[in-house]
């Protein structure tokens, strides 16, 4: 142990070249399959995000063409409601919540200053899971045996009685899937964020974006069990015949939208808390100074994420529970207004006090703010239990829901990818195209969610697949269905635009932002050891206040992949730990897990012999192979 | 810009009504706050800044902030307030059960001192001026009661009993549809409330009461009727036909509508609903039985005739 | 960017212990995972019993394995503190020994628990009462045998050339620590079986 | 194949996996167990009518329309559902219970069929009834209904479960769920 190689003294060369030797995938096929680098694994959970939000927007589409005109027949009653049913657990559980754990994924560890995420090898197998989760679904909608239930799946609607066939059994296992794969990732960020932070990376020196993925994390842990638990009772219901929500014999049907909500609202926040980082961030960098109140900020992200928790009654509004109680929720939902205004009084106050670079993600911020805070109204609204009596299960939540999630989450998204393209892929992403798509995604997305308030005032409900002639809704819906064309073509130009400037745009240098944060300190894209060596922090901004010299650790190991781990609060440094090796384990024991689900939608025997091969891939996990990164 | 007969800001009933007068002020004070905002944000853009003493500015969001405050407690009794009259219990109210089946809706008027009680379906009349207590309960899953314009919405849930109170205040005919998502035919499942004033009302009532009456011509069509399968699901008091897993039928063509909302209730339409009823309503119960012109003819004629 | 170079570490530790350990703190971010799915679980159970008209509907489980088990994993806690402490001083013969004794200690429970199953009166299709007491009783038994089957290959990686190592150390205070929350996890779920229902 | 060392293979990899996986569960599950036809067309539900019976009415053969349509009322889970709606709004449960059985009618969970376990004889024995009690059902199920109902009421008897077979109903129960088997459960004839 005394002989083990050091970086001391090393020029960045050979230091280089010796990082390389340990930290580098190896070639091929094997080497993706088992790399556990986390900016690999980010990458493909953000393309695949990006993918089914593709799937789920021709499915939107779909819906829009339907309903652009009463009595439309392009789809038929059955095939519409497993659309529906698929754009909504698409887009929640296979696009926002995955997507916006893979940007943290990728940049928490970079924003942080260490050289992989804690726990890469679950990492790696939070990945295969979402993905086996993904193509169960996809497959099962190709198959026509999508589910048909809605994305909340309300019993007895999905229970055994009135869901024929394994339908909702699919749904509800792909809820299983994707919350494993959501708590893998939710755990490694939690302990990335308390533990492998850069010396000198106090808790009020994080950058507002990590903060926003620890709360995130946190609000996960505590909120995805809710689901797993009810879709596990789900499935029980209707495989083995317990009766959790069956009335007569001493179950209960609210049971299960307790259970949901109690996940379903906090949900919410998972998408949202992420993108506010992302605004923070992306405010910060283009007025060239800190985000005004930062603790004001790290309260009111830690505010909303405890509040997520207290205000899941709201969506039962109608259900006909104690009128008093009722009332308790309008309080704390409405008080979610609190914390979330306090966040945009401090990036207005930002603004003020700067002259803000009206860059591609600056005017995705922009188009933030206008239709998150619109959003937000009509958010207040809902939380007030006479008037969500009328605008419940309307359109109106509908177009309210979309503002908060588009306006509130997919804005930012997109601005946050513009911003960090560079990092991803080394060059910078088109700005010309870039300000015609965010107008066009703009307008499109207001002109076409705008009017599905007014068609909710009107009476329409929501997962009509179609309308009568002489209801007052022509007009508007094909008003909204022609807008969304426009929205689409907003999101083509993105996505065209990402493809051709990932190959032909024009080469970012380490930081052409001139942003603060450490992410920004090492090359783009970052090489797979992240930081040759460990950046010293001491300040909030590093990069700004470093004076174009970036201060560094030196004395860990090149002979093994080593990886700082330092105190909770203050991120002094307290042992240097290895990082695990790449390994085909995560992948193989993804599969083990996706075998047993599966299976066990047919039979409850799946669970006992299902998890025997489990049992063995995570055996193969982690026992030792007496490599530098096992022994200590 | 009311949106008419199942629209929410064109009440006619005390609930819809007092909804109405929380949701415009509601309304103009939130888009005050967010036109507000982007004022501010336009000025933040637009002004050639100048360093800001951060005090100042922490004030300034202090304010915001606390304004925040009190406009949230201030909406939040504003809904209290407006809570309580609409749950509130009615003095003698009309009683009307109110049940959600796949795809239909079952009504029973109980008897009422001097008028005997009934069943019927999709249609529901109501006196003008009188709180009506409908008490809803739901036959397989979860559906949701709404007539925007009378009240808000109020789910029917199997194993729980809800009840919705409000006084109908503008005569009409306001048109309902099934706000919780319920299956296959979600979208067909629609209901019609007529309010009419007290005496149209009592005499509503005292005809759906009694049995059918069939007239001459239409005697062969009742023979269709109870010779084929239509019995075994559907009643027709006063036959032989006393199913109860479909639609009472004793005083169909007295409605509006046919199969919950789908069609007006004229003969073709009958016609074509019986010929093929799963081709305009994929899905639903009513099976496709096979029958001649003749008794096709026969059939809709009779059943047109049951006012 | 220029780099300067401003700390050495190289006289850190090469592995972290306790707190300074990120597997100490997964364990802890699993545990926080599983406790919160315990705490719905036994939410749904007083969520139900609250509904119920007569809670139990039928007569509640008989009382001696459930006991027994909750016996057997209370006095686990006694090997399993000396596990702890020779774990700490980094002693490999005993630690040997120590997780022998608890392999025995997971086991005995779950042999216990075949019989307690046995004797809850109820199946899991006997109304909303029968269900969810299998399910608790199935979930705390998942946990069991995950980390019997843990303890065993931790046992197994003792007795190899991989054992005497601080890192291997490590592995077994977190399986130490794991412990305690199974026990700790048990004790509100026989309150909820066995005497809830006897209140 | 793809080239090994391209950094970003997320999507490729994804609809690469996707066309074999896709392919195994298309075996796995077959479509048509899931399939949702909710209409016959009038002539193939006349068809479905010509049952080759024997003259005792005990077995047969069913038409070839049946064979043609694959068999739906045998292993489509959204037909056996429907026969299940069916034999609790036609009445069944007067005399059968939940398949239990009771004085005015046989058990169906039993394994003793009276006329013989083919589908087309439970379907002949709902349509035209059979003596001692059980009455014809012609004129109140159109056929399509007859082969749902006769489906389930085979589904429910069955010593194995079907995976698309009902699960459990909203109701109070009184035997295991016809896709748990509940013919294994029950007590034979005596």
């Amino acid at each position: 142990m005394t002989h083990d190689r050091r970086d001391t003294g090393l020029g960045d060369l050979a230091l280089e070249a010796a990082l390389r030797r340990v930290w580098a995938a190896a070639h091929g096929l094997w080497g993706l399959l088992a790399t556990v680098d986390h900016k690999a694994i980010g990458r493909r959970y953000i393309a695949t995000a990006f993918g089914f939000l593709i799937l789920g927007g021709l499915l939107a589409l779909a819906m829009r063409w339907q309903l652009s005109h009463p009595e439309a027949r392009l789809l038929d009653p059955d095939r519409y409601n497993q659309v529906f049913t698929m754009h909504g657990s698409n887009m929640m559980f296979l696009f926002a919540v995955p997507v916006m754990e893979a940007m943290g994924v990728y940049f928490v560890p970079l924003m942080v200053g260490t050289r992989n995420i804690a726990f890469p090898r679950l990492n790696a197998f939070s990945y295969w899971v979402y993905l086996a989760g993904g193509l169960l679904l996809w497959g099962a909608f190709l198959l026509e045996m999508g589910p048909d239930v809605g994305w909340f799946a309300y019993v007895p609607l999905s229970g055994p009685q009135y869901s024929a066939g394994k339908r909702a059994d699919i749904w509800a296992q792909m809820i299983t899937f994707t919350e494993i794969s959501a708590l893998a990732v939710a755990v490694g960020l939690v302990v990335t964020v308390f533990k492998q932070r850069a010396p000198g990376m106090t808790l009020d020196r994080m950058p507002l974006f990590v903060w926003a993925m620890l709360v995130t994390a946190f609000v996960v842990i505590l909120a995805m069990p809710a689901v797993v638990t009810a879709s596990t009772a789900l499935i029980l219901d209707r495989l083995v015949g317990t009766h959790f929500f069956n009335p007569a014999e001493g179950g209960d049907v609210l049971l299960w939208q307790h259970l949901f909500w109690f996940f379903g609202h906090p949900e919410v926040y998972i998408i949202f808390i992420p993108a506010v980082g992302m605004v923070s961030t992306i405010i910060a960098t283009f007025c060239r100074r800190p985000v005004f109140g930062y603790l004001a900020m790290v309260l009111a992200l830690v505010g909303i994420g405890l509040l997520a928790f207290g205000l899941w009654v709201h969506h039962m509004f109608t259900t006909g529970l104690p009128r008093l109680g009722e009332s308790f929720f309008t309080a704390s939902s409405m008080a979610i207004a609190v914390p979330s205004g306090l966040q945009i009084f401090c990036w207005l106050a930002t603004l003020w006090g700067a002259r803000p670079r009206l860059a591609v993600p600056m005017l995705y911020v922009l188009a933030f703010l206008f239709t998150f805070v619109l959003g937000g109204m009509t958010g207040v609204m809902v939380a007030s239990v006479p008037l969500d009596t009328q605008l419940h299960d309307s359109y109106f939540v509908v177009a309210h829901f979309h503002y908060v999630l588009i306006g509130g989450a997919v804005f930012p998204l997109l601005g946050a990818i513009h911003y960090w393209f560079p990092k991803l892929t080394g060059r910078m992403m088109g700005a010309r195209p870039g300000r015609w798509e965010c107008l066009l995604v703009f307008a499109g997305f207001n002109l076409t969610f705008f009017p599905m308030h007014i068609l909710g005032l009107w009476g329409m409900p929501r997962r009509v697949y179609t309308y009568q002639p002489e209801l007052p809704w022509a007009g508007l819906n094909l008003f909204a269905s022609l807008s969304a064309v426009l929205l689409a073509a907003g999101f083509l130009l993105f996505f065209w635009n990402a493809w051709r400037s990932a190959r032909h745009g024009a080469p970012a240098g380490e930081n052409p932002w001139g942003a603060p944060t450490l992410e920004w300190a090492t090359a783009s894209p970052p090489p797979p050891w992240n930081f040759t060596r460990i950046p010293v922090v001491g300040s909030a901004s590093p990069l700004w206040d470093s004076m174009g010299e970036l201060t560094v650790a030196e004395g860990l190991r090149t002979d093994r992949r080593e990886l700082l781990v330092t105190s909770v609060m203050d991120a002094t440094p307290e042992a240097r730990e290895s990082s695990p090796q790449d390994s085909i384990w995560p992948l193989l024991a993804a599969i083990a897990t996706s075998v047993m689900l599966v299976w066990s939608i047919f039979t409850p025997w799946a669970v006992v012999w299902g998890s025997i091969p489990i049992a063995v891939t995570l055996i193969g996990w982690f026992w030792p192979r007496g490599t530098p990164e096992d022994e200590s | 810009m009311t949106g008419g007969w199942q629209s929410a800001l064109a009440p006619g009933g005390s609930s819809a009504d007092a909804i109405l007068r929380l949701f415009w002020p509601t309304v103009a004070l939130l888009g005050l706050i967010w036109l507000a905002v982007l004022l501010v944000l336009a000025a933040a853009l637009l002004r050639r800044a100048r360093p800001e003493a951060p005090r100042r500015a922490g004030a300034v969001v202090g304010a915001a902030t606390a304004g925040t405050v009190l406009v949230v407690i201030g909406l939040t009794l504003a809904s209290y307030l407006v809570t309580r009259p609409i749950s509130a219990a009615a003095d003698a109210p009309l009683i009307v059960q109110l049940r959600g089946l796949q795809w239909w809706w079952q009504a029973t008027y109980p008897e009422e001192g001097e008028a005997s009680g009934f069943v019927t379906a999709n249609e529901l009349h109501l006196p003008l001026g009188r709180p009506v207590r409908l008490e809803l309960s739901a036959e397989d899953v979860i559906h949701s009661f709404w007539v925007p314009n009378l009240a808000g919405k109020q789910d029917m849930i199997p194993g729980r009993d809800n009840a919705l109170t409000f006084t109908p205040t503008v005569p009409g005919v306001y048109r309902a549809q099934c706000a919780e998502f319920c299956g296959l035919q979600h979208a067909r499942m629609a209901l019609l409330v007529v309010v009419e004033p007290p005496e149209e009302f009592a005499r509503w009532r005292a005809v759906q009461a009694a049995p059918a009456t069939a007239e001459a011509l239409a005697a062969e069509g009742r023979q269709v009727f109870e010779r084929q399968p239509c019995g075994a699901c559907h009643t027709v008091r006063g036959t032989g036909a006393a199913g109860r897993t479909g639609p009472d039928l004793t005083h169909l063509a007295s409605r509006g509508t046919l199969a919950a909302g789908l069609l007006p209730m004229t003969r073709g339409a009958l016609a074509a609903w019986i010929a093929d009823p799963q081709t305009l309503k994929p899905g639903n119960n009513m099976p496709l039985v096979p029958l001649s012109a003749d008794e096709l003819q026969a059939l809709t004629a009779w059943l047109a005739s049951l006012r | 960017m220029r780099q300067r170079v401003v700390a050495d570490l190289s006289g850190l530790p090469i592995s972290g212990e306790r707190h300074s350990s990120p597997s100490w703190w997964g364990t802890l971010a699993f545990m926080l995972i599983e406790g919160t799915g315990f705490a719905l679980a036994i939410g749904i159970y007083l969520y139900l019993a609250a509904l119920a008209p007569a809670w139990p509907p039928v007569m509640p489980p008989d009382l001696a394995a459930g006991t027994g088990v909750t016996l057997v994993l209370l006095a686990s806690l006694l090997p399993n503190a000396l596990l702890s402490r020779w774990t700490d001083a980094q002693d490999l013969r005993r630690v040997r020994l120590g997780l022998l004794v608890m392999l025995g200690f997971g086991l005995v429970p779950l042999l216990l628990r075949i019989l307690e199953f046995g004797a809850l009166n109820l199946r899991w299709d006997d109304g909303a009462h029968g269900s969810i007491i299998w399910f608790l009783l199935g979930l705390h038994t998942a946990h069991l045998l995950s980390d019997l089957v843990e303890t065993a290959v931790l046992a197994a990686l003792m007795f190899t050339r991989h054992a005497d190592n601080p890192r291997r150390f490590g592995d077994v205070r977190d399986e130490v620590v794991y412990w305690y929350f199974v026990v700790a996890t048990w004790l509100p779920i026989y309150g909820c079986i066995y005497w809830a229902p006897r209140l | 194949m793809r080239k090994p060392s391209r950094p970003r293979p997320a999507a490729g990899v994804s609809v690469r996996q996707a066309v074999p996986l896709g392919l195994v569960l298309l075996a796995l599950c077959g479509c048509r167990r899931e399939a949702r036809e909710v209409r016959l067309d009038p002539p193939v539900a006349a068809a479905l009518a010509g049952v080759a019976a024997m003259p005792n009415g005990i077995g047969g053969r069913p038409p070839e329309v049946y064979f043609v349509l694959g068999k739906p009322y045998r292993g489509n889970a959204y037909q056996l559902s429907e026969g299940k709606r069916l034999y609790a709004w036609f009445g069944c449960p007067e005399c059968h219970r939940d398949g239990e059985g009771s004085g005015r009618g046989p058990s169906l969970l039993d394994g003793w069929w009276n006329h013989g376990p083919g589908i087309e004889t439970i379907y002949l024995s709902i349509r035209d009834g059979r003596p001692g009690g059980m009455p014809p059902y012609r004129t109140r199920l159109t056929h399509e209904q007859l082969w749902q109902l006769a489906g389930y009421v085979q589904v429910l008897g069955a010593y194995s479960a079907s995976a698309a077979a009902p699960g459990r109903s909203d109701q109070v129960q009184s035997r295991p769920a016809e896709n748990r088997a509940p013919a294994r459960f029950a007590p034979l004839e005596p």
